[in-house]
């Protein structure tokens, strides 16, 4: 019970469609975890679920030994449970320096302030060049969202998060989209995150998964297949099943 | 019993006329998300059209009507191709700001070349008696209004579900891309939607100028009503677009008889009501 | 002598020029109406109107020229209302305001008179209240409750016990609705029902449903002039209401001229009462429709409005006449307090203390004409009415 | 690390400076226009005085719509409900034009909280039914309540004492119009403040991605209801300004009219900026103006044109077209 994230027996349908069977997975402090899955698995549902976007029919989500699963999204944030996104979700006209601003003060519970500056105050602002520096977007800093890399835009949503200082750190696909000669940054990235920071990535990029994870938890038809270290993984029959047969399948479809 | 069958007569009469100019809307609103303010111009149009033809050129009811909708329809298509298309896809309040705008080039015009007065569609001896149905009299014109919605309601609903026009603009509305990577030519399917959208609004103009007389307001004194109606139903579903005219038909003239001195609250009322409980209409689709 | 003469004529004429240069400036009137907008038709007959009178009566009153400035005000809007009145007098130097359609528009203009030194010539504007609310407003037109209350009595003697009324819920509504309960209860009647309607209905079988459940055999009705009347007098008509004989009373608004060939055949046979038909059989009648028809364009077109302008005018030539071109807002209009005259609608005076018009209100019928042309038929005149909404006060 | 950071700080001075010089520039911009207009048209300050009072009922749209993408056109509720309340405050005996102002606005932000709380629960095209049905309701109330509102004969009979005690609100309409202006400037100040302040911008976030704003731990609806608020007051404060300087309130203040007209207004001028709002107000009214004094009987279909044009040239308003000129010329070398 001391792990700091824990989630039991989740399970969503749609109609009468599963997309989630009761997927149960724990996470200490510091932890790790790569989920992988082939297309359609539901990883992403599994996303929404765990921060609450999607309410799930069945299970619970723990957070410090606290049960969340009632919450709405924006609780499970402010108690350290942050996610990003697949597809950004950024503002097109506003910098990275105004995202991350926005999101400390948020944090410090002052983003609903009106008789204050946006920019007035100096701590905050130390605090915000300090993620954007050590996310290598300081250059950036003052250009608009709309106008900068997709790999610039993805560390962002990587700060946002950060911004926040979470506990728990859902990643979904860090680094989907970008072009390979970006990945390092992201990785560099990854790299640095908080020692203490529990995390979870969803990734298909498996050179990334392999050096980032010290666990790998396999997701295929909305069921975990498998969990173990990332060496294991491969070996896996019912892992190559998943993954080929879809191949197959995919391929067939195209 | 003889006063709520009356009232219930009345408001499906008064619901028909609705849906008939609505269902337009609706479908461009829907299908081709447009926000055509200028809706009820189209009707209004029709309505002066089929005035002129009836008195001036001493046409018939049905000729008058098949004219109305012709002419309006040939009068939306270069408008549709100049004006309509450059806001496809715009902002929803650039389309307002546009359809507005049009609307009040409308009123003018029409203020300027056939007077501010009312203009009247002479009905047909046969729609114009009043006819005796045993618990009171009701016009004869009601009972062909509400056969004219039944009509269009089954039209729409053969010519979308049964057809091969309605698998192609089914297609088109939920995935344009895609439709047009099938092969659909989903401009012409778009030009074909606008012409049936305002070919509707024509016959509602007309055949509902006993509820909603013809005169050159007629474009803005009716959006709001209209503008409720869809948005009540749910943009771009027939039947929800048949409930809500029905629903509120209902509402409004019930409450014209119960308390005709808060009619209005109770049509309000009644649509933050339904708006709260179906925010996306009666059979409104996802986003 | 005949150098004398010269001297004397050059004396003379040097005086007019004089005069000329110190009076004989232009004086400028001006109009508030709804000259564009679903009123348009209203505010095209006050100026029909107002060029009817300048066209039978010259342009110009002791030398003085006139001209006439129009400001558009397409609804009722008291903040615009003032906004162009006041622009008419700080800017445009108007000396007289006229017109105006609505009441509120009228009410938020007079507060601004004795500051503007002006007077304010109602054309229409037609709840009784405006007239106190400044000395300088004299109205050329009607009240609601003057129309409206000889039909209380008209109705009684017709065989109606048991009436019901039905108006349009606003102001110049519920006056009507008041002045006919007033009358009718006077005369021995009873009002069984009093229904007030929302402005924008367009579906009234419900309304002539409750009318029948009511049991009442007379129906008073007011609705403002325009198109909803249209579609109350056929839900009348349909619903078996006037087969079943319940006899329809109402104010002329419901019937204007300018409705009647929408509303021909729905309406013939139906009674109301008002100030003015544009059937009215007099000589004065026939010269001001001439050329007011003349003015507007189409015969169709012409309505009451017209006649509330031409008469206007004739009160603000009087004034002007009274003060000689000079501004002297209060000498105007004391100079027409008890002015009495035949205006197109018949024998017509202003009363000196309320400064509203005093005038003949007639019954009419819906009727064709020799040409085919539905008109309002006169067939009885109550003489001399004053407006009883005032006099209760 | 630090040595970074110290960067940032340093970097952030001139941009917060730039700012402040562009907004001090934008007010001495508007006062000098309003300036201006006392000067060039000292004989239409009425019309002034109510174009100033329609730039805040615009301003309170551009508030919610440009700001939190939130569609309305109920505002004219806002607005009437500042205005009546005035007007009933001055009618019972309140005539002082500053307590009536304040009294305007506090009505008007009752308001917004009420219209708000309703039309927040749904979203895009039944938000907009919402609001609609709203301003509609406000009116058959305000039509109802004769006996408080003179329903459709207008509220008459305001008696507004002078303001500080010394100048008269008079036929000429001086005092109206520079109360007026002076107010619409320190509005547009203090809005200037609201959408630079960390709520401001977390609104401009919200109208992009609700989703992400959630996702960054912070509430939708407690923002966008107190934007509400906000902007309740400020249509409550035109409201009431209509009434002190007209000394009359009619039910055309809380029609749906007035409310798509100032759409229409705002939407001409160029959202989500506050210039935006004055300029659209300005040239839609000034065009009105002097078009339907020209030709009042065929104005309308000019405006229809204007409107067409507009969107044809230049969909993103007018301030949009100023901005593409701007980038054109930057782009010259």
């Amino acid at each position: 019970m001391s792990d700091l994230f824990r989630v039991e027996n989740l399970s969503k349908s749609f109609g009468g469609l599963a997309v989630s069977r009761n997927i149960s997975l724990s996470m200490p402090e510091g932890e790790r975890l790569a989920l992988i899955g082939p297309n359609g698995a539901g990883k992403t549902t599994f996303v929404n679920l765990v921060t609450g976007q999607l309410r799930p029919s069945a299970g619970r989500v723990l957070l410090n030994g606290g049960d969340v699963t009632q919450l709405g999204a924006v609780r499970r944030v402010r108690k350290g449970l942050v996610r990003t996104f697949q597809v950004t979700r950024l503002f097109s006209d506003l910098t990275p320096e105004e995202h991350v601003t926005l999101t400390v003060l948020q944090r410090e519970g002052k983003a609903t302030r009106i008789l204050s500056r946006f920019r007035g105050n100096t701590h905050v602002a130390d605090e915000v060049h300090g993620i954007l520096g050590t996310l290598g977007l300081h250059e950036v800093a003052r250009r608009k969202v709309g106008q900068i890399a997709y790999g610039q835009q993805r560390l962002l949503e990587i700060a946002i998060a950060l911004a926040l200082k979470p506990k728990v750190l859902l990643l979904d696909e860090p680094a989907a989209g970008v072009p390979s000669a970006d990945t390092p940054r992201i990785e560099q990235a990854l790299e640095r995150l908080p020692p203490s920071l529990a995390v979870l990535m969803i990734e298909h990029d498996m050179d990334l998964v392999f050096r980032f994870a010290r666990r790998v938890v396999v997701l295929a038809a909305g069921e975990v297949i498998f969990e173990g270290g990332p060496s294991e993984v491969a070996a896996d029959p019912k892992v190559r099943e998943a993954y080929l047969g879809n191949y197959a399948h995919a391929r067939s479809v195209a | 019993m003889q006063t709520i069958l009356s009232i219930a007569i009345d408001a499906l009469a008064f619901g028909m006329v609705l849906f008939i100019i609505c269902i337009g809307l609706s479908l461009t609103m829907g299908l081709m998300r447009v926000v055509n303010l200028a809706h009820g111009a189209f009707a209004m149009i029709a309505g002066y059209i089929a005035s002129y033809a009836a008195r001036d050129l001493g046409l018939g009811y049905a000729a008058s009507i098949f004219l109305a909708i012709i002419g309006t329809i040939v009068i939306s298509i270069p408008l549709e191709r100049f004006l309509y298309r450059r806001i496809y896809g715009s902002p929803e309040l650039t389309q307002v700001l546009m359809t507005i705008g049009l609307t009040f080039c409308v009123i003018g015009i029409t203020n300027y070349f056939m007077g501010p007065t009312l203009k009247i569609i002479p009905l047909p001896e046969a729609l114009s008696q009043p006819l005796d149905v045993g618990f009171r009299t009701i016009a004869a014109h009601r009972l062909f209004v509400i056969a004219c919605g039944a009509a269009v309601a089954g039209g729409l609903w053969y010519l979308i579900e049964r057809t091969t026009f309605g698998i192609k603009l089914r297609a088109t509305v939920d995935n344009a891309a895609m439709s047009d990577a099938l092969g659909v030519r989903t401009q012409v399917v778009y030009a074909i939607s606008f012409a049936i959208a305002i070919g509707l609004a024509a016959l509602g103009g007309v055949v509902g100028a006993e509820f909603l007389p013809i005169e050159p307001y007629y474009a803005l004194r009716y959006m709001v009503t209209f503008l409720v109606v869809v948005s009540v139903g749910g943009a771009g579903s027939i039947p929800g677009a048949l409930i809500a005219c029905l629903v509120l038909g209902f509402v409004d003239t019930t409450g014209r008889y119960l308390m005709p001195d808060f009619g209005n609250f109770f049509f309000y009322a009644a649509v933050i009501l339904i708006v709260c409980l179906f925010p996306r209409g009666f059979l409104g689709r996802a986003q | 002598m005949i150098a004398g003469k010269r001297i004397l004529g050059a004396a003379v004429s040097a005086m007019l020029m004089g005069s000329v240069s110190a009076y004989a400036d232009t004086i400028k009137v001006g109009i508030i109406g709804p000259f564009s907008g679903p009123f348009a038709l209203q505010g095209k007959n006050f100026q029909a109107g107002v060029e009817a009178y300048m066209a039978l009566n010259g342009k110009s009153v002791k030398g003085h020229d006139i001209e006439i400035i129009y400001r558009d005000l397409p609804a009722a809007n008291p903040a615009q209302s003032r906004a162009l009145a006041q622009e008419l007098v700080v800017k445009e130097k108007v000396q007289y305001l006229g017109g105006v359609y609505f009441t509120p528009d009228a009410m938020a203009i007079t507060p601004l008179l004795s500051q503007a030194n002006t007077p304010l010539v109602i054309f229409n504007a037609a709840t009784s209240a405006i007239v106190n609310t400044s000395p300088l407003v004299v109205r050329t037109s009607f009240t609601t409750a003057q129309t409206t209350n000889p039909l209380g009595k008209i109705a009684f003697n017709e065989g109606v016990k048991k009436a019901i009324t039905v108006v349009s819920d606003y102001g110049p509504g519920v006056d009507a609705e008041n002045a006919f309960r007033k009358a009718f209860e006077a005369a021995g009647g009873q009002v069984v029902e009093a229904v007030r309607m929302p402005m924008n209905t367009t579906d009234f079988s419900p309304i002539m449903q409750r009318v029948r459940d009511s049991g009442a055999t007379g129906l008073f009705a007011f609705l403002p002039s325009g198109p909803p009347t249209l579609g109350f007098v056929k839900a009348f008509n349909e619903t078996g209401l006037k087969k079943a004989g319940i006899k329809f009373y109402a104010p002329g608004d419901l019937t204007q001229e300018s409705d009647l060939p929408a509303l021909g055949e729905a309406a013939e046979g139906l009674k109301t009462s008002f100030h003015y038909s544009v059937a009215h059989d007099s000589p004065e009648n026939k010269k001001f429709v001439e050329a007011a028809v003349k003015a507007i364009g189409s015969a169709d077109q012409l309505s009451f409005p017209a006649v509330g302008a031409y008469d206007g005018m004739h009160v603000i030539y009087k004034m002007i006449e009274a003060t000689d071109g000079k501004q002297d807002a209060k000498k105007a209009v004391d100079a027409v307090r008890g002015l009495s005259w035949t205006s197109p609608r018949g024998p017509v005076r202003i009363e000196p203390e309320t400064r509203h018009i005093t005038q003949n209100i007639y019954l009419r019928e819906v009727a064709k004409d020799a040409d085919g042309k539905y008109i309002n038929k006169e067939i009885q005149t109550f003489p001399d009415q004053k407006d009883p909404g005032l006099a209760t006060q | 690390m630090h040595i970074m950071a110290q960067a940032g700080t340093v970097s952030a001075m001139p941009d917060a400076k730039s700012h402040l010089w562009r907004d001090a520039a934008g007010i001495a911009l508007i006062s000098a226009c309003g300036a201006a207009g006392y000067w060039l048209f000292p004989d239409n300050l009425a019309l002034l005085t109510r174009i100033v009072a329609v730039a805040l009922l615009v301003l309170s749209i551009d508030l919610v719509v440009g700001y939190c993408g939130v569609a309305t056109l109920g505002q004219a509720a806002l607005f009437g409900a500042g205005a009546y309340a005035a007007g009933i405050a001055c009618v019972n005996g309140v005539t002082e034009p500053m307590t009536l102002i304040a009294i305007g606005a506090i009505a008007g932000a009752a308001a917004g909280l009420l219209m708000g709380g309703v039309m927040l629960r749904a979203h895009g095209l039944a938000q907009l039914v919402l609001s609609i049905a709203i301003v509609q309701l406000f009116h058959e109330a305000a039509n109802k309540a004769s006996a408080y509102t003179g329903g459709s004969d207008g509220l008459a009979g305001l008696m507004v004492s002078p303001l500080f005690g010394l100048f008269e609100f008079d036929l000429w309409g001086r005092t109206a119009y520079l109360m007026g202006l002076v107010l619409l400037l320190l509005v547009f100040i203090a809005l200037k403040f609201v959408v630079a302040s960390p709520f401001g911008m977390l609104c401009r976030g919200i109208k992009q991605d609700p989703v992400r704003i959630r996702a960054m731990g912070a509430f939708v609806f407690p923002v966008l209801l107190k934007m509400f608020v906000i902007s309740g007051a400020v249509a409550g404060t035109g409201g009431a300004l209509a009434a002190v300087s007209t000394q009359v309130v009619g039910l055309d203040s809380v029609s749906f009219e007035l409310s798509a007209n100032a759409l229409v207004m705002l939407v001409l001028g160029g959202l989500g900026t506050l210039y935006g709002a004055l300029i659209g107000t300005v040239i839609f009214m000034g065009f009105e103006h002097v078009v339907s004094a020209f030709n009042p009987f065929h104005w309308m279909t000019m405006v229809g044109a204007l409107l067409i044009a507009v969107v044809l040239a230049a969909p993103g308003g007018l301030t949009s077209l100023v901005g593409k000129v701007a980038a054109s010329r930057q782009g010259k070398p």
